[in-house]
């Protein structure tokens, strides 16, 4: 995959800064502030409700906070079009799947590729010319990554009869061909057993070594968050808890009260 | 041991990305294409071609139309008659001002009037979804409609109110108005259906078909993939009532020979349409064939085919068991089989990919 | 698969199947566009009896026309254009030797076939209202009137109720009409006499959707202090019309149907209110007249109709008795001009060009007092003949005025620049080809 | 031109007030009715959430159920009994056949199959009692008729007898309806059901049931509604577009609200008859047939929840 950004490693990359989103009279984030570094795997973890999905649909876009700002690489802007978070190159995958379900394996993939493709309407008519070219290209690099993910058998098969478990590869095949630089991913491993969620953890420590991307996850599985991420931030009812290594966190008195519960 | 894939190897990507990857699919096509194009006109009479296959490929192309944006793009328009009525008054207007240019260009050309009409009444699809939207497609189907009567520009001030297709000659041989023959119509109507069924599957095989059906299937995540919505909708829109659009100028210029706007393109039609892709496939091109087959030969056949094999049945009768047999279809349909006639097809298909040996 | 052959063999059983019936020598072939369902059925299926009933009795009493048996078909149109065109297009291969379309719509479309497929459309005073001049529509006939005709008819008949046409100035005069080119026609004619007798044209236009739902309409008509309204309805829009003018308290016998609006169905809808409501007519009503009795006595004795017995007489089925009547002696003059009995289209054509209905033949039929002689000419397939005012009184319609020429002048002229105008705009439309008849 | 858009109607207004006044009641009237077809559709709606687009077409297939029964003698009280008992069968007939069948299905594949149902009853209903057009029985039911004359604001204002007592009956439905939901045991269950199919099943509440009830509750409806409109113009098929306004009128109202739904009815009755009258004539009028869809589209571009649902909030 083509290199674009202009970062370096462990240069910050996205930064949140007193964020606070609210529904009505619901406060879903709280003066939230933190950063992601170039390169790192970055968790986000907390409770139910606690608005780490909130945060997640607020950094790219699909959510407008009412205050605070968020700066990714180096422009700060408030408000901004999900597209166009996806054209600098933010990419997710989501918590309860949301792909494409009566479209094949490969055409779900594809579409993550729709961005890069610029032949216009004119060759798209005759299929023909530039858009077959293209096509081709864009075909060649979605298989790379089908490759990658080990999904070569369903290809042509619909995504909405495979199981949970390959549907969540498909998700993150598809955000793959995008060629993200953020890639933002919503619990990968919710519902999986644990042979399914060793290889996804194996995909996305090889997405981040690979491609050099980096990632923002949500987990539950604290094991799973503890190995994999560099960094981690704790949210607990839209707000900050805690921030740091994993083993910081670990240690972290108010992490473990959300966790284990106190009496209030 | 007919229709086998078995043994037919892709070595290349573009090989593996043609619309029809089976040889037998081609092959099925090509025959298919043949008995369009050489079989139906040596065979059929001309009441047969006049009343059965010009008016079964004028709804195929609307049906066609209607399946892009409800089908593939998740829109329900119910503005699909107003849209093919555009079509048929900008292609009488264009041939009334340019006489001398082919009609068949002027019928291909109203489409793009239809196509901005057709976008203008989509933008409220960014905001309002389902239901909602139909309602936003019935205002454009109410309010053109009105417009069709109430603006005399639109017909040329004729005292009928209604469209008079004139003689337009291609190349000496009358193509519309009443001297034309049924083949002639036939031949040009099948040649518009041709090209226009490639394109479109040109299109929704690539990235712009991939952009609808995923806006249809997860409008959300598809907007986060960095698929713009408006820009698809309205492009799914445009598209699709292009193809409304050509479809009414064939009605009124190949099929009817003129007409009122108020009878034509009335609710009722964007009905008829709507159930012919629910019937023969939401989001596949060949359920549009199917689809405008089975209602428009429904109720010819009770009409025509029944009395004619010595079964009397009252003209009023079979109007009324039309009624009952459309709407029992189409309940039975969504229960069977949602996706139509075209699902039955593949079923078809993958059962003779089996045959002799299921097992 | 199957399903392909399923439907493939469909297809070939409409396909073989147009030009089918076995005709027999000596019988002619007539074609009855009709409907029986759709929201204009309230009007169709009364017309539909009737003009099957007395092709039926002439089947019954005299074994057709001229010796040839009347192969009556109904093809159901519902009024509605493109199952009307099917209709025309299924019986065109038959051979038909006239053809009713009866929709203004449908009329509209095979305008242009019918020279063509050289089959006369008798378009019974409907359709287009140009089409009356044969010198470019040799194959289109429309007697015995025009919408013009009737709605200059409508002018004279409020003259007489005022005093004179002098006293028209000044009055407002609304013509509540469907939104469609049926109920446009009269308006070129009403604007040029509104003119020339110095009234004010208000214009009350319907939506067919909105048919059943004329409040504001008839609101608008109070507010305009409307003296006259003319109605040019049709189906379901005519009984809500009447309803609504009861309602608002509209002077009935100043509420003038054309001809078309004036159902029995239509009054009767107005209860005792409609009392007054009045109709243009160019037949008589009710089913004293020998004709009648004949239909009774030959059809429905035999229990060969679809209406019931009480609806004989009443004024759309007894419209239906004359449009086949005037059928009927077309085929008949045809007969006379070729001496064959099996005449073709073309010599239908031929007939009502020389069709000449006389008092004494009137009579001959039974017809004494139903209706007024109609002549057409080669040059006028029209007639612009008598029209008449009938009026509800409660339980039928009664004739309420004397038979009133149209006016002619402001009418002929009108149809002849129309029929340029059509002629020009259809360019390529064929110069008449088609000899005049000696006067038979 | 400005003047004649933006002043002139108002001058009108002022200049005949009698005229302004039974303008509304007109549309008063008419919101009624509209608001009765939409109330039929909330029920459904609530109880099975399925978007019934044959509400319409039951409202004429119950008025010619009656008329048509009536018309072969049966004496009109018995007639509305009887036709009380087919909509109880259609209500069951489309439980079994329609709605247990594609239970679980997207509301959309319901919606569409409300189509085939609108085509099934224009048949069946055109097959057994014939396709002309009926006139109502609306005497033989003891409804009032004939008119009001009110001498008000120097001229006139008719007010039908059978208007106001669509206004009546209408209004006595409606608060029958809110008794049975507020007070009932099945209304509670229908309540619940509303809110959550699950949550019903959970505390053994039968979905069939309810089903059966509320499409039943809108057959009652229906011919109510169809009484009443038969009693202004006639029964006949013709009217399905007319009822088609009941959709706009749910775009204001929103799916779920029978508040939601009169006052829908309403705005879009007297909106349309105000605009037809007052501001047809600008455009050659037969306005009617497309205001209320645009008024219902402006204020879906507005306030996409209608009037009285929740803001939408899209999660994912």
């Amino acid at each position: 995959m083509a290199e674009t950004s202009t970062l370096s490693p462990g240069e910050i990359m996205l930064k949140v800064e007193n964020v606070s989103l609210r529904f009505g009279g619901v406060k879903a984030i709280t003066d939230v502030s933190f950063d992601i570094q170039k390169g790192e795997i970055r968790a986000i973890i907390g409770p139910n409700g606690a608005g780490k999905t909130s945060m997640l649909n607020v950094i790219n876009g699909f959510y407008h906070p009412q205050d605070g700002t968020i700066t990714y690489k180096g422009a700060t802007r408030a408000k901004m079009k999900p597209y166009v978070a996806a054209s600098q190159g933010i990419a997710r995958t989501f918590q309860n799947v949301a792909l494409f379900k009566g479209m094949s394996t490969l055409d779900n993939i594809m579409v993550g590729r729709t961005l890069k493709m610029k032949s216009n309407f004119f060759w798209q008519v005759f299929r023909h010319g530039p858009a077959m070219t293209e096509e081709i290209a864009h075909r060649r690099h979605v298989e790379e990554i089908i490759d990658f993910l080990e999904i070569e058998h369903i290809r042509k098969v619909p995504v909405g009869k495979l199981p949970y478990g390959l549907q969540k590869r498909v998700e993150l095949g598809r955000a793959l061909a995008m060629e993200p630089e953020l890639l933002l991913l919503d619990e990968p491993m919710a519902g999986m057993n644990l042979e399914e969620k060793e290889d996804m953890c194996r995909f996305i420590l090889d997405v981040k070594e690979q491609y050099g991307t980096t990632i923002a996850l949500i987990e539950h599985d604290m094991g799973v968050v503890m190995d994999l991420s560099d960094r981690v931030v704790v949210l607990e009812y839209g707000r900050k808890i805690a921030d740091g290594t994993p083993d910081e966190v670990k240690a972290n008195q108010a992490v473990i009260d959300a966790y284990l519960g106190v009496a209030h | 041991m007919l229709y086998r894939e078995s043994g037919q190897f892709k070595k290349t990507y573009s090989a593996d990305m043609q619309v029809f990857p089976l040889r037998e699919d081609r092959t099925g096509i090509a025959v298919i294409l043949f008995i369009a194009a050489v079989v139906i006109p040596l065979t059929g009479s001309n009441f047969f071609l006049s009343t059965v296959m010009i008016p079964f490929l004028v709804f195929a192309l609307a049906a066609m139309g209607l399946n892009i944006v409800t089908g593939y793009t998740g829109l329900i328009s119910l503005g699909t008659g107003a849209f093919m009525g555009v079509g048929a008054y900008a292609c009488y207007k264009l041939t009334t001002y340019f006489p001398d240019v082919p009609i068949v260009i002027w019928i291909l050309a109203s489409g793009v009037f239809s196509a901005a009409i057709g976008a203008l009444f989509g933008l409220p699809s960014l905001r309002i979804k389902g239901f909602y939207l139909a309602v936003a497609t019935l205002a454009a189907q109410f309010f053109l409609e009105w417009c069709f009567v109430r603006i005399p520009w639109l017909f040329n001030y004729n005292a009928s109110g209604a469209i008079e297709v004139p003689t337009r000659w291609i190349a000496g041989i009358p193509v519309t108005g009443p001297n034309a023959t049924p083949m002639t119509r036939y031949y040009v109507i099948l040649f518009i259906v041709v090209l226009m069924t490639w394109i479109a599957s040109n299109v929704l095989h690539g990235r712009i078909g991939r952009s609808f059906m995923a806006v249809r299937d997860m409008d959300i995540a598809a907007e986060l993939m960095g698929i713009r919505l408006l820009r698809t909708k309205l492009l799914a829109f445009a598209m699709s009532s292009f193809y409304c659009g050509v479809a009414g100028a064939t009605m009124m210029f190949l099929w009817y020979g003129g007409g009122e706007a108020s009878d034509a393109f009335n609710i009722n039609q964007s009905f008829i349409i709507l159930f012919m892709v629910i019937i023969g496939g939401l989001g596949s091109l060949i359920g549009c064939f199917f689809g405008a087959a089975l209602l428009h030969i429904i109720p010819v056949m009770l009409k025509f085919g029944l009395p004619a094999i010595g079964i009397p049945l009252a003209g009023a009768t079979a109007e009324h068991i039309t009624y009952l047999l459309v709407g029992g279809l189409i309940i039975l349909f969504l229960i069977l089989e949602p996706h139509g006639l075209a699902r039955l097809w593949q079923i078809g298909k993958q059962k003779l990919r089996t045959w002799p040996f299921p097992y | 698969m199957k399903k392909t052959l399923g439907l493939a063999a469909l297809a070939a059983a409409i396909a073989g199947a147009a030009p089918m019936p076995a005709f027999a020598q000596d019988s002619v072939y007539v074609p009855l566009l009709t409907y029986r369902t759709g929201p204009f059925s309230g009007s169709g299926v009364h017309i539909a009896n009737g003009m099957r009933d007395y092709l039926e009795m002439l089947n019954q009493r005299d074994g057709g026309i001229g010796g040839a048996k009347i192969l009556i078909e109904e093809c159901e149109t519902g009024y509605d254009t493109k199952k009307g065109v099917e209709c025309y297009e299924s019986v065109k291969a038959k051979n038909p030797v006239i053809v009713n379309p009866y929709s203004t719509g449908i009329t509209l479309q095979i305008i242009p076939k019918a020279a063509v497929d050289k089959i006369p459309v008798l378009s019974m005073a409907y359709g287009l209202s140009a089409s009356a001049d044969g010198e470019n529509f040799p194959w289109i006939f429309n007697p015995p009137a025009t919408y013009w005709d009737g709605a200059s008819v409508f002018v004279k008949h409020m003259a007489q109720v005022e005093g004179g046409l002098d006293k028209l100035k000044g009055k407002t005069v609304g013509l509540i009409h469907l939104d469609a080119p049926f109920g446009k026609e009269p308006i070129p004619v009403l604007e040029a006499l509104a003119k020339e007798y110095g009234f004010n044209l208000k214009l009350y236009p319907v939506p067919a959707a909105q048919m059943q739902n004329q409040g504001s309409t008839w609101l608008a008509i109070r507010r305009d202090r409307v003296d006259w309204i003319y109605n040019q309805g049709w189906g379901a829009m005519n009984p809500t019309a009447v309803k609504e003018a009861v309602k608002n308290g509209f002077p009935m016998d100043r509420l003038v149907g054309v001809w078309w609006a004036g159902g029995d169905d239509d009054a009767r809808a107005g209860e005792a209110g409609a009392k007054g409501y009045k109709t243009l007519n160019f037949h008589n009503t009710g089913a004293s007249f020998p004709v009648m009795q004949d239909i009774l006595k030959h059809v429905f004795d035999k229990n060969l109709s679809q209406a019931k017995r009480e609806q004989v007489g009443e004024n759309l089925y007894n419209r239906g008795v004359y449009n086949s009547m005037l059928i009927a002696e077309a085929i008949r003059t045809a007969q006379k001009i070729t001496g064959k009995k099996a005449v073709t289209g073309e010599d239908v054509r031929r007939g009502l060009e020389a069709l000449n209905i006389t008092e004494a033949r009137l009579k001959e039929m039974g017809m004494e007092g139903f209706a007024n002689p109609v002549k057409l000419s080669c040059n006028d397939h029209n007639g612009h003949n008598k029209v008449f005012v009938s009026q509800w009184d409660g339980t039928k319609y009664v004739k309420a005025s004397d038979w009133m020429d149209p006016i002619k002048s402001i009418v002929r002229p009108l149809i002849e620049a129309e029929a340029k105008d059509f002629v020009s705009k259809n360019t390529g439309w064929p110069k008449r080809s088609e000899a005049c008849e000696k006067a038979a | 031109m400005l003047y004649n858009v933006l002043i002139d109607p108002f001058v009108q207004m002022a200049g005949a007030p009698d005229l302004f006044v039974q303008t509304i009641w007109e549309g008063l009237v008419a919101g009624v009715l509209y608001a009765l077809i939409a109330l039929g559709f909330v029920l459904i709606f609530k109880a099975s959430g399925v978007f019934n687009f044959a509400q319409g077409m039951m409202v004429v297939f119950a008025a010619l159920t009656l008329v048509g029964l009536h018309e072969k003698g049966v004496p009109a009280w018995a007639a509305l009994l009887l036709t009380l008992g087919v909509m109880a069968i259609l209500a069951i007939a489309v439980e079994r056949v329609v709605l247990r069948p594609l239970v679980n299905q997207p509301d959309i594949i319901l919606f569409m199959a409300t189509f085939g149902l609108t085509f099934i009853i224009i048949g069946l209903g055109e097959f057994i009692f014939g396709g002309e057009p009926k006139q109502m029985i609306a005497e033989e039911l003891g409804l009032p008729q004939g008119t009001m004359r009110f001498d008000v604001l120097g001229g006139k204002v008719l007010i039908q007898k059978i208007d106001v007592a669509a206004a009546v009956i209408a209004s006595l439905m409606i608060a029958a309806l809110a008794l049975f939901f507020q007070y009932t045991r099945i209304g509670r269950a229908l309540r619940a059901v509303a809110d959550s199919h699950k949550a019903a099943l959970s505390v053994g509440i039968s979905l069939n049931q309810i089903w059966v009830i509320v499409w039943f509750a809108a057959g009652i409806v229906a011919l109510i509604t169809g009484i009443m409109w038969g009693a202004r113009s006639d029964v006949s098929f013709a009217l399905q577009v007319i009822a088609l306004k009941a959709l706009p009128v749910l775009i204001l109202g929103g799916f779920t609200s029978i508040p939601g739904a009169i006052v829908g009815g309403l705005i879009i009755g007297i909106g349309e008859k105000l605009a037809e009258f007052y501001w047809g004539p600008l455009v050659g009028g037969g306005i009617e047939n497309w205001v209320a869809f645009v008024i219902a589209l402006i204020f879906l571009m507005v306030r996409p929840q209608g009037l009285f649902g929740d803001k939408i909030i899209e999660r994912i």
